[in-house]
This record gives C-alpha cells, structure tokens and sequence, in this order.
C-alpha cells in the first residue's frame, strides 16, 4: 500500500538535502473530485502534497515547461526535477527519454503504484450524482468513494467510478522510478482493447456519422494537445503562425507557414486537426487519457489514440513508452512489416 | 441526363520507380481514364500523411501513393518507412468512416507500365459508385 | 408585466413561436448545449451550466466576412457576406449568460458598429431563467454584481415555481413573444409574487461561492502588474483555451483568409474566436511576443476581465457563470487567484 | 518578391498536340499571377525551341521557368542548360510531364487538356516557391581502396595503380591471391590457374604505386564519396619479413600442427606457416590462434631457433588509417558451409569432397603432387560421382540462386580425373547444364564425348559409407530409373556463398545486401557495380556469383567507376538536399534513425545535415514530427500547393 506519510517523508528529504530543484505533485483543488498540480519547493510545504484517485492529472506535461524554462535561462538550476509518476506517466517519461527531449538527469521520478485502483472519472461520478455538489470525498480501503453533498452521503464502488483506461490499464505501477511506492502487480486485462470493438463493428456509414457527430463538437480550445505530454511540438500544425522564430527565421519562411488546417471549426478541419494529431501520437501515446478527460464538450479522443495503439500492437508488435532505447515506431520498420493493403 | 462522375485522383509517385512506370505506360500507348493528376515525389518515404490528409480536404476523391517494390527502392529503404506510415493512415481513415476504397498504396516499378495503367483504371471503378468524396473535403 | 404560465402549457407556447429559431438547452450524453427545438414537447428548463454560453449564437465561433473571386478576365471580385437575416429566441438563459451579452452588446457596439454581431443581435430574443438551485457549484453571481435572478440584458425572465413559471417580460420584444400565444398565460396573482419573491430570496441563498471584496480588485491590480504571483499562479496552466472559449463575455477573435483555389484565386475572409492563452494571440512576425509565458497570459486574462474592461466600461468582464472553474483541467480557479489578489502584499 | 514565371508548353509534333490543346493550356497558365509569358511551340527542345525559351527569358525578364512536355527524364538537363545559358539558375527549370503521364494515356481530348493544366499549374505552383541552388562541390581525395586480395581485387588494384593513382590493397589472410591460387587448371583452357595468377601477384608486390596490406582488416569507412577514413586493423604476424630469409627452420621446429586453410584441411601445416610457397608477401606467419603462447616460457622454439631474428613476439596490433576518394569491395566468396549439407556426407566422411578440395587434389602442388588419390586411404579412386547444384538452386532447404560456376568446373573436374586416372569412371549427377560462355558448351560438349563422362539427369537422394565404399543413391530422371553406385569418391559442387564475415562487414560499412546476402548494386542491369553509396563500388563474386573472366572484367569496371572519381579535382553533389530548421528541431533524432545515408545527426542536440552524403530522398522530412527538415526544391509547402492545383478548382 502507498503511504502518504512516507512519500511526504521522501520529498521532505530530497528538498532538504537540495537533491532536487522542486516537486511536482498533487495538492487538494476547490474541486473536491479532483486534485490540482502543485509544485512543491520547499520542504515546509510538503504537506499540501496528497495521493489518491482524484490525482487526475499526467504531471510529466510540466516536465516540458520546465525544460523551455531552463532554455531560457542564463544559469539555469541543473538540479533534477522530483515528480509524481503513475504507471502511465511514467511511459510518458520513457517516451520523453527515447525522442531525447530529457535526460535521465533531468528527473527524479517518484513512481506511484495505482495498485489495484486507479483514478477516477468525473464524469461518471457527474452521472452518479445526478448534478448535485459533491462537499467531500472520501476513499475507504481504497475500495469505495464516500461521497457526502448537502442532501445525502453515498458510497460508490470504485470500480464503478473509474477512468475507463484504468480499468483497462496493463501496468498500473511506473516502469522507471528513482523511488517507489506501493506494490508491482500486473494486471492485464483479457482484451485490452475490448472498448474499441463497439466502433469496429460498425459499418462505414455508421462509423463515420459517429466520428462527425463527435468531431463536429470540437471547439478548437486545443485542450488535448495543451494536456498531452508528447504534444511538445515548438510550433503546432494548427498554429495559425509561425511560433518558433529566432533572428535567422527569413520573412519567406513567414510567409511560407502552411496552414494545413484552417482556423475555423469546421468538421474538414476539426477531421484534419484530430487525424494528424493521432497520426502523430502513434506509437508514442501512452494512454494516459488525459485528453479525452479535458476535453469540454466530451469527445472521445481516447479512442482514436487508442485504435492506433491497437493497430501499432497488431500490425507492429510496437508498444510506446515500455523501453527508452527502442527505435521510435515510424523511424525504424521490420522486412516483415504487412503489406497486404498494398498493390 | 446527368454527366457521369468522374473522381479526382491525386498519385503520389516515387520518382524512380512509379513516376518511371507511369511514364512507361505513356511510351507504351497505354490508356488509362484521366482522372488522375500525378505528383511525383523524391520517395514514397518522403509522403507525409499531412499529403494524404490534405488532399482529401482539398476534395481529392481517391489518393494513392505508389513507390518501388520492396527491396528495389532508390534510396535502399524508404518504402519500408512509408508502407509502415501510410498503414498507420489506411487503418485510420477506415475507422473514423472513410471508404477503405478512398486510399490506395501500391507498388510499381520502372518496368510496371501495364500494373499502373490497371491500377488506375481500377481505382476510378471503384470511385465511380462512391460518388464526390464529401466526408473531408473543405466547404469551397 | 408578470404572468404565469403552467409547464403544461409551456410547449404550446413554443409551437405559436414558428416564425421563430427557437433554441434551448439539450442534453446531449453529459453535456448540456444550446441547440434548435426539435420537439418542444420535449423541452427541458432543468439545465445546468451549459458548455458553451449563448454567446455562440449570436457570436459564433466562424463568421464569413467576404468572399473573394477572380473573375475571367482576371479581375478581383469581392463579395460581402452578411449573416441571414432570421429572428430567434433562446429559452432556458442563465441570467449570467444575458448579463454577459449586454458587456459584448457594449463592445461590439462601438463605433463602427459590427454588422455581424448586431445583424444577430438585433433579431434575437432572450428569454431566461432564475436559477434555483445554481447550475454549477462555482457560480458567483453575486459577488460580481450579478443575481440568480438578474433581469439584465433579458427580454423575459422565466421563474421556476413547481408545476408553472412566472413569466416576468421586461422588453418590447418580450411583450411580442407572449403575444404571440396570449391566451396561454394569466396575470401573475400577489400571491405569486410573493412566492416569487421568496424563491428569489433562496435562490441568492445557495450561491455559495463569492469573492471577497471585489471592489478593490482593479486597484489591487494595478500595482501586480509585475508580480512573481503570475508566475505562481500560472504554473498549473496548460495554455488552453478552454477558460476564454467557454467565457460568456470573452469576444477575441482572428481574422483569416481561407483560400479554396490558387487558379482561379477563390477564398473567404472569415472571423474566428481567438484567445489570449494561446501563443500565438499576441506572437509579432518579428519574433517578439510581447505575452511570452503562460504567467503574462494568464495576467492578461485577469487583468482584462478585472482591470481594463472596469476602467473602460466601468464593469467586471466576468458575470460568475463559474465555466472557466469547473472545466479547467488543472483546477486553476479565478475565484481563488482573485481572492488571493486580495490577500496579495 | 513575386515570382516572373515562364510557362513553354510543347506540341512535340502530334504527341502531345494530337490529345492535348496546348494553346489553351499556355492561354489558361497565363492567368496565374506568378506567370508573366506563356507560349506554345512545336518542338521545344529542338535548336529554336530552345532559342525562344532563351528569348523569353530575356525579353520578359522571367526568374524561372516550366516547360510542359515529355518525362523530365528526357529533357530536364536539355532544358535546365537552356535556362542555365539564358542567365537564369537551373533550378528555376522545372518540367511537366504532359506526355507519357497526359497526352500519350489519353484519348479525349477535353478531358486530356484539362489534366495537362492541372499537371502544368501544379508545376508552377512548384517553381514559383523554388529556390536558386548551386550544386555543392566536394573535393576529392585522389587515392583508392581496394578490400579484398584475390582476382577481382587485384585486377581492380593494377587497373587503378597503373591509371597512376595510388591505391592500398587490403586482404585479411596473410597473402594474397583468393580462391584462385588455390585452383589448379581453370576452364575452358585448362590454363593452370597458379601460373597465370602469379604474375599479377607480383606485379602488385612490387608496383610503387599499390600499398600492399595483408593480414589486415577494414574497421570502419566513415566519409563520403571522395573523402572516405578508413580505418584498418594490421593483425600481427610476429614475423619481420624484411628479415625473414624463408629458411624454414622455425616450421621444423614448431611443435604445433593444425589443418592447412589453403589445402582445405586436406593436409597440416604448423602455427608458424607460410601459406603457399608463391604467397604475397612472401614471409611467415605466426597463428597466434594455435601457438601455445607468446611467452618463451610457454614454447618460443621458432624464435630461439630463428637465426636472423626476424621472430618478434613483441608485435602488436596496429591500426592504420588511410584517406581514400573511391573505393571497390571485393571481398569474394567462401563454400557453402558443410554444417548444412550432412545428408551429403560432407565432412563426415573423408572421400566426400567438395570442389575446392578435389582442386587441390588436382593441383600440381597439392598435397598428392597433382595424384587423385583418396584421402582415407591414398588409394587411387576408380569410380568417381560428381553431384552438382550442391545447396544451390534449392530454395525450400538451402540457397535459391543458381552458383553458375560448377556445371562448368563440374565438367573440368571430371575431365581432369579423366586425364589422371584413364580408366576410372566419372558419373555426374545434374539438374541441367549451364555453359553459357565463351568456348564452355564445347569445353562440356568435349567433356562428354571425349572423356566418357557419364551425366546423369537427377539428383542424389542419400550417400552413406558402406565397405570402405561411398554409396551414392540417386535417380536417372531421364531413363526414369533408381540408381545406386558404389563410388570411391563423391564430389561435391557445393554453393557459392557470400565470404564469411561479409555481412557483419556490410553491416559496418552500411552497405546493404540482397537477400542472398551477396552486395546489392545500385541498378541490377544499368549500375551494376555501383554500390547505393557513392563511390563505393563491387568487384567480384560479392556481388554474386561468377566466373573469373566475369569477376576480372568487373574488377575493370569497378576500377575504372573509382577511378572516374579519383580523376577529378572535385565532385558536384545535387544541391536537392535536406535542411533543417533548428527552430523547430527538438533533437529526437528519428531522422538519423532513418536516413539511408548516415547524412543525419545529432549536433547539439540539434539534427544537422551533411549535404555530401545526403541524397535528398525526404524519408526524414516525412518521419519528422516536427516539420522541422525538408528537402530543398520540394518541400512541403511545395506539396501543399501542388495537391491545390492538382485537385482543380
């Protein structure tokens, strides 16, 4: 079991002994149901620090801020930076480390096992309350949610409640940490990629009136790219202008900024803008979700990361953030590779 | 009587081994519908699916994206990175509800003059039936 | 001019609208979003908050400004487009909702007046709803000058009382949607009103969230400009735009060409929302972003909605709808940094 | 700037003119803002053609043209010249195809034109966004390299030597020679193979112009075309051979005998050995591999008993790196290895040999002195069985490719045999013959008819010993019949299989190989020793399997391709190469990962292009997440606006 107390302790003394330059982890939020990112740097704070399944969030997001900061910086504080990791983070990490954009160095990752539980859904607790405040929450054995608003107090399974990629994890615990807390157990769903079988099995016409009915929501706020800790990208291919401008960047080049996808929220753009971005996550997403969890109006981006993470298993063999030192999924190939859809 | 459809196909062909076989077709006088507008490019390794992506938008009814057999290509193996990517492309399209028919990969070389010219001839009858591509083409 | 209305004869009210685009908050999945009435037999005025405001109908997120031609012999043709003209009615309005059309009425309606937002506007009726009990856990209303039951910016302002409304119209155009199905409604008894006076009472009752003295906010302000605070507070900030796009008030937009075809040159000019949370709102094609960071950005949210929009309009751009709280991915809360911009040295 | 784009759109008589309305294509092209002049004419890459492109240029002040015509495997550098003559960068030059890919595929004539448009608009959408690109230039290390010592490598090192330019030769055994020293007469002449070799031998030993590196090994090849480091391992011989007088009293002494390489195993030789009397370098070597120890402790015989001290136990590897500009592989072949053909016999029993061997056994200087005589028990055989395609032309078990070599050495095995033992009885078991080539059908033809060899169309099922005799079951596929023989002797023409170690050293050099595992040339008909990589070349059987006419014809060839580039000052590199903007690059590295060309890597933690050895193939700009490397002259945004034009209005 992962105690609170002893990972407290370990940030206590990793900000005393200055082994790290500060820590990211969870804090309490106005909201009840989920925890914020708080950045802890110094060790009288540590006790704002929590875990339990409201701890949403991928934290290895502020890792990339982080590294622009430092860019930035005349002198920059070299220090490695403490993190909290769930089994999914950390394969985040471990793509990180295999594109090259941190170093090993650059982190101290306190690995976090989401045992057998997992973190929440909020959306699927909204259902459960049927729209009223949740005031406090409480877990008990880390196997039901007491949930206590004005009116009632109840008590949800978590199992009921939980992020669907949770319930369908394959490792709930960190594959790279400098510490770790709680136990190593696998659990590896029979068909962990049960939950696309739904649109699968539709036909052409059924599955395109689903996507456009999901697509067409889309506002463009950019909240799954913003989340997502692989979208680090200087300059996105949505971004209307150029972004990555030094003093060598020539006005032609300006100019020549292709606008892929325009900025109107129309379904051929909002088509254009969620293919490449799950073109791009392939063989890189690591299922974290965070997407799907931020989006405001509910679509399901999980599903269009998640059916390449199937196809880069089946086709591939290719799995993304087990191993840093692998080649990354489109810069190497296997002679074997299927080529049955070719002519 | 209203006139037939007539797909608009973009091909992206390799420079050494589609482009030459397309152009061997050409030598050889054979005919194919012209509904398709090649572009040719260094390698099929260089087709990014942006390409793919954006011709759809701009209201290509059927792409294609040829290059070398496997082992033949002019740059020793930038077939094999493109028949990984444009499969990536091909299982996403399907899924999001495209018509599988929509998207082709190939592989023609210089010699394939005949395998081109079938190609194409097959891509637009299987065009045909499915109507204008609307599905991600820009309002115009 | 009070009347009620039993919720029986509510869509039969709706069925007299026809000349009408009449919207309402559906639910969709988990979501509640303003959309056209299907079936007004179906209407449900339960809402909670709803993702996007009304805003979007009458400032929706991509507007065609004009659209460019090259004509045969090679001339540049322009046309204007305009939005249809078509009156509607938007039910089931938050009173923060309408309140925040009236701070955009004020900014789109400098001169030059913008023909796209009031060709809207004008056409288009609200009709809102008391909030009892508050759509969202983070409505605050009230410290913001606002109420549960503002009337503000509404042309109808519905209350819910059981098995009827009270029906409160408060403009020309209200008394024009009433009359369009009279015998529906009858006069409001004292007896309801004093019924709707305690609802209202209530209703104020279970805000629970508020910002402690906000009248010395833009003060306060002024002199953070520089201040680490943004830094702190920004450090959760992912830079999405989903605080400024679900904003009832926020107005920013970009204006592109999209091009359609190179030969014959073909396009349109269209406006988009935009926000200051993303980098490229304020980038410079030299290379200078005058807002480089999350932190100046974040400021400059707080600062607009907070500082300038009161020196210029001598109002909060912020009506207390509590969307930018309840949706941010990081939990960041404008309730809490304005709080602690008052508790700020 | 606004681009002043010219657009010259080609009749080519009726061709394309017959389907195509030229007239309206350059009327329709006319309308793009880049385009300043458009015109169409007849035949544009003849003498006026050309002219008026020339004069279009000038007079309107065009920065770029395309010209839409044939292939631009025709006409692009006709025409590029052109524009190149009229004052304009070449590069500015682009060519649309409306030939073979418009007017020669289609019939109607509308529809034809409509395309031909597109193709041209497309085109120019391309050259408006091209930049001006001079051809990079690369200086050339005068100086070549030569892997591998046997025919081919040494044909290939005279050939460059004698054009007077300075070659090393490098061979990883202790002399030179190959596998043919170790054959003894060769078809169709019955040259003695030795007798022909030695000569060139020598002349490699002595010519000043050829650095002689044996018992030597290529490392590492880094560079590119015209500037390789090669960087090669000199084992130690532990053997001075300025000193070494050849005396032979150090192998008297040596108390270590192992199997003798060049006779196959079919004799002994001891830890400090010379190959073959005639080796290259003529000098000994100390197998370090089976002397019991370099410490005069442990034996030190050879050099106690060495009298001009040319035994130095203190040598030590050394690595020697040379600058070269071209270089020829020429690394040979080796059997193919009995491990996979027990149901042979090979290497189980003594009297099953396979070609080398029964060489050797024939060769004048062979272990029996040019006797055909049974290994086991030195008794002259009397029944011989040949088989052939020995793991060759098998691809469900062993190699798929046809050797080409043994049906004709099969031939002139057996004939020999003939001649060394009259009244003995040669069989051939074959599946067909093979004798294409100068003068081998009648060398076989001869073969048959004057010695009696018995061929026999089928193959060989099972070979077990029994009484001291080899028993050969096999068909007669022709007579439709079983057939055992009792035979003395059973040789077998095994496969030609790629050296040993030749993939580990592809690997190395990131040459890449077929699926046989010989070296992949750059064009199986129009390139064929080129290798991908640029002055590279093969000579040889590495390539694939041949003869030694064939494989000395290469080794010319070869020569002459590296020699090409050692004869220039510098090279011209196509200027189409990959860019990449630091601004965006974050250092993944996925393009280094990718590029065929080793042109890519990561330099503070930025990619950084070596424009030498890049060939512009875009590979990287297609993996890059970051759109942050494109190749010049087509890049994406050149794409994004030729899909636009190609799509149409």
């Amino acid at each position: 079991m992962v105690n609170l107390e002893e990972i407290k302790k370990e940030a206590k003394k990793i900000l005393e002994e200055g082994k790290v330059k500060y820590i990211i982890g969870y804090a309490k939020s106005s909201n009840a149901l989920m925890a914020a990112p708080t950045f802890v740097k110094k060790p009288e704070d540590i006790d704002k620090l929590i875990w339990d399944p409201t701890c949403f969030q991928n934290l290895v997001k502020f890792l990339i801020d982080e590294k622009r900061k430092k860019a930035r910086e005349k002198e920059p504080d070299t220090r490695p930076i403490g993190i909290f990791v769930k089994g999914c983070d950390s394969r985040a990490i471990n793509v990180l480390l295999q594109e090259k954009f941190i170093t090993r160095e650059d982190v101290y990752i306190m690995g976090l096992s989401c045992e057998d539980v997992g973190v929440l859904d909020k959306k699927k607790i909204f259902k459960k309350l049927k729209g009223e405040k949740p005031e406090k929450i409480e877990f008990d054995q880390r196997k039901n949610i007491v949930i206590s608003t004005k009116e009632k107090t109840i008590k949800i399974p978590l199992k009921e409640i939980l992020a669907e990629r949770c319930l369908e994890c394959t490792s709930s615990f960190p594959v790279i940490s400098d510490v770790f807390w709680g136990d190593r157990n696998n659990r590896s769903p029979k068909e962990p990629f049960k939950c696309l079988e739904q649109i699968e099995s539709l036909s052409q016409e059924e599955k395109w009136d689903f996507w456009q009915q999901q697509l067409s929501k889309c506002i463009r706020c950019y909240a799954c790219r913003s989340v997502c800790p692989m979208c680090y990208c200087d300059e996105c291919v949505v971004d209307s202008i150029n972004l990555a401008i030094t003093a060598d960047t020539t006005a032609e080049e300006k100019a020549q900024k292709i606008k892929w996808i325009e900025k109107s929220p129309e379904s051929s753009e909002n088509f254009g803008y969620h293919l490449v971005r799950a073109m791009h996550l392939a063989g890189r997403c690591i299922d974290c979700s965070e997407c799907e969890r931020v989006c405001p109006v509910d679509i399901p981006i999980r599903f269009l990361n998640k059916k390449l993470e199937k196809v880069t298993k089946e086709l591939f063999d290719y799995k993304a953030g087990l191993d840093p030192e692998q080649p990354s999924l489109v810069s190497s190939f296997k002679d074997e590779d299927p080529e049955d859809f070719i002519r | 009587m209203a006139e037939e459809f007539e797909p608009k196909i973009i091909a992206f062909l390799c420079k050494w081994c589609s482009s030459a076989g397309s152009d061997l077709a050409g030598v050889s006088r054979m005919k194919y519908p012209p509904n398709v507008v090649p572009i040719t490019v260094m390698c099929s390794g260089s087709v990014s699916p942006l390409y793919i992506f954006n011709a759809f938008q701009k209201g290509a009814d059927g792409v294609l994206v040829s290059g070398c057999h496997p082992g033949d290509c002019h740059y020793i193996q930038g077939n094999f990175y493109a028949r990984r990517r444009i499969a990536l492309v091909k299982e996403l399209i399907e899924y999001i509800g495209l018509e599988p028919q929509r998207f082709k990969m190939s592989w023609v070389s210089a010699a394939e003059g005949k395998k081109y010219t079938q190609i194409i001839q097959e891509f637009v009858q299987e065009l045909k039936p499915l109507g204008p591509q609307k599905k991600l083409r820009r309002e115009k | 001019m009070e009347k009620i209305l039993t919720k029986k004869s509510f869509p039969a009210w709706i069925k007299k609208l026809q000349s009408y685009t009449v919207y309402s908050p559906e639910k969709q999945e988990n979501l509640w979003s303003y959309e056209v009435i299907q079936n007004p037999d179906k209407l449900n005025l339960e809402h909670l908050n709803t993702v996007l405001a009304p805003k979007k109908i009458i400032y929706p997120q991509r507007e065609i400004f004009l659209q460019f031609n090259t004509s045969k012999e090679g001339k540049p043709q322009i046309k204007e487009v305009l939005p249809e003209e078509h009156p509607a009615v938007i039910f089931g309005v938050r009173p923060c909702d309408a309140k925040a059309i009236t701070l955009t009425d004020k900014v789109f309606g400098e001169e030059p007046k913008d023909p796209y937002y009031w060709s809207r506007r004008n056409q288009t009726i609200l009709v809102g709803l008391t909030c009892n009990p508050p759509p969202s856990p983070n409505c605050f209303c009230l410290s913001v000058g606002g109420s549960p039951h503002s009337k503000e910016g509404l042309d109808i302002l519905m209350t819910d009382m059981g098995d009827k409304y009270h029906i409160d119209s408060l403009t020309k155009k209200g008394e024009k949607l009433i009359k369009a199905a009279e015998n529906l409604f009858k006069p409001a008894s004292s007896k309801d009103k004093k019924e709707l006076e305690k609802i209202q009472r209530e209703s104020e009752k279970k805000i629970k969230r508020e910002v402690k003295d906000i009248k010395n906010i833009p003060d306060k302000l002024k002199d953070m400009f520089e201040s680490p605070f943004w830094d702190e507070e920004a450090m959760s900030c992912i830079r999405c735009g989903i605080c400024t796009y679900l904003c009832p008030t926020c107005f920013c937009f970009d204006i592109t060409d999209e091009l359609t075809s190179t030969l014959p040159l073909k396009g349109k000019r269209v406006r988009t929302w935009d926000t200051c949370q993303f980098p490229d709102f304020t980038m410079h094609s030299s290379g200078h972003n005058p807002r480089p960071d999350k932190a100046s950005r974040l400021r400059q949210r707080m600062l607009h909605k907070f500082q300038y929009h009161v020196e210029n309009y001598q109002d909060y751009l912020c009506t207390g709808c509590g969307r930018c709280i309840s949706l941010c991915p990081m939990g960041i809360d404008i309730i809490e940094i304005l709080n602690k911009v008052i508790d700020h040295e | 700037m606004k681009k002043r784009t010219g657009v010259f759109v080609c009749h080519c008589g009726i061709n394309i003119a017959g389907t195509v309305d030229v007239k309206n294509v350059a009327e329709e092209l006319m309308k793009h803002s880049n385009v300043a002049h458009s015109e169409d004419y007849v035949y544009m890459c003849s003498d006026p053609g050309q002219k008026l492109i020339e004069n279009s240029i000038k007079e309107h002040s065009l920065d770029s043209v395309v010209i839409a015509c044939c292939s631009p495997n025709l006409h692009e550098t006709t025409f590029r010249n052109c524009a190149k003559a009229a004052g304009i960068n070449e590069f500015q030059c682009e060519i649309a195809n409306i030939r073979e890919q418009c007017s020669w595929v289609h019939k109607d004539k509308l529809k034809a034109t409509e395309k031909a448009k597109k193709i041209t608009h497309s085109t120019v959408e391309r050259v408006v966004k091209n930049k001006s690109l001079e051809p990079i230039s690369i200086p050339v290390t005068r100086r070549g390299l030569v892997i591998g010592g046997g025919i081919a490598g040494i044909q290939a090192a005279l050939d460059m030597a004698n054009s007077g330019y300075e070659v090393v030769l490098v061979e990883k055994s202790p002399s030179i020679g190959g596998h043919m020293i170790q054959l003894s007469e060769t078809f169709p002449t019955l040259d003695c193979s030795q007798c022909i070799l030695t000569p060139k031998m020598v002349e490699v030993s002595k010519h000043p112009k050829i650095k002689l590196l044996t018992y030597s090994e290529v490392q590492e090849i880094t560079g590119y075309v015209g500037n390789f480091k090669a960087k090669i391992l000199k084992k130690p011989t532990y053997v001075d051979p300025t000193k070494c007088t050849l005396c032979d009293e150090c192998i008297d002494v040596c108390p270590i005998v192992v199997p003798n390489e060049f006779d196959l195993g079919l004799t002994g030789r001891k830890a400090i050995y010379i190959p073959f009397p005639q080796a290259i370098p003529a000098t000994f070597t100390l197998d370090i591999a089976n002397c019991p120890g370099l410490l005069p402790i442990a034996c030190g015989k050879c050099m106690d008993v060495c009298e001009p001290e040319a035994i130095n136990y203190d040598m030590k590897p050394e690595i020697i790196e040379e600058e070269i500009g071209s270089i020829v592989l020429a690394t040979g072949y080796d059997l193919y290895d009995k491990e996979n053909m027990k149901e042979y016999g090979y290497g189980k029993y003594a009297d099953v040999l396979d070609g080398l061997q029964f060489e050797r056994l024939l060769s004048a200087s062979g272990p029996t002195m040019g006797e055909v005589l049974r290994p086991s028990d030195h008794k002259v055989p009397k029944e011989v069985v040949f088989i052939q395609c020995v793991g060759s032309r098998d691809p469900e078990l062993h190699c798929a490719y046809c050797s080409k070599i043994c049906c004709m050495y099969t031939a002139k095995h057996a004939m020999l045999y003939k001649h060394h033992v009259p009244d003995g009885q040669a069989y051939i078991f074959y599946i067909d013959i093979r004798s294409g080539g100068k003068d081998y059908e009648e060398f076989v033809q001869r073969a048959k008819e004057e010695d009696g060899l018995v061929y026999l169309r089928g193959k060989v099922s099972k070979i077990f010993e029994e009484n001291g005799k080899i028993t050969v079951w096999g068909a007669d596929t022709l007579a439709g019949k079983d057939i055992e023989i009792n035979a003395d002797m059973v040789v077998l023409a095994t496969a030609m299989r790629p050296a040993k170690g030749a993939e580990e050293f592809a690997k190395k050099l990131k040459i890449s190989l077929d699926k046989d595992g010989f070296l992949s040339e750059a064009h199986p008909k129009l390139k064929p020793v080129e290798s991908v990589t640029s002055g590279l070349f093969f000579a040889g059987a590495a390539q694939a399997p041949k003869d030694i006419p064939e494989a000395v014809a290469q080794a010319s060839g070869a020569a002459s391709k590296a020699i090409i580039i050692l004869s220039q000052d510098q090279l011209f590199h196509s200027p189409m190469v990959a860019k990449v903007s630091l601004n965006l690059c974050t250092g993944c590295g996925m393009c280094v990962d990718v590029c065929p060309y080793d042109s890519l890597s990561l330099k503070d933690n930025k990619a950084e292009v070596n424009e030498v050895l890049c060939e512009g193939c875009g590979t990287c700009s297609a993996t890059c997440l970051r759109a942050a490397i494109e190749v010049k002259n087509i890049t994406p945004v050149q794409i994004y606006e030729m899909i636009d034009a190609s799509v149409g209005g």
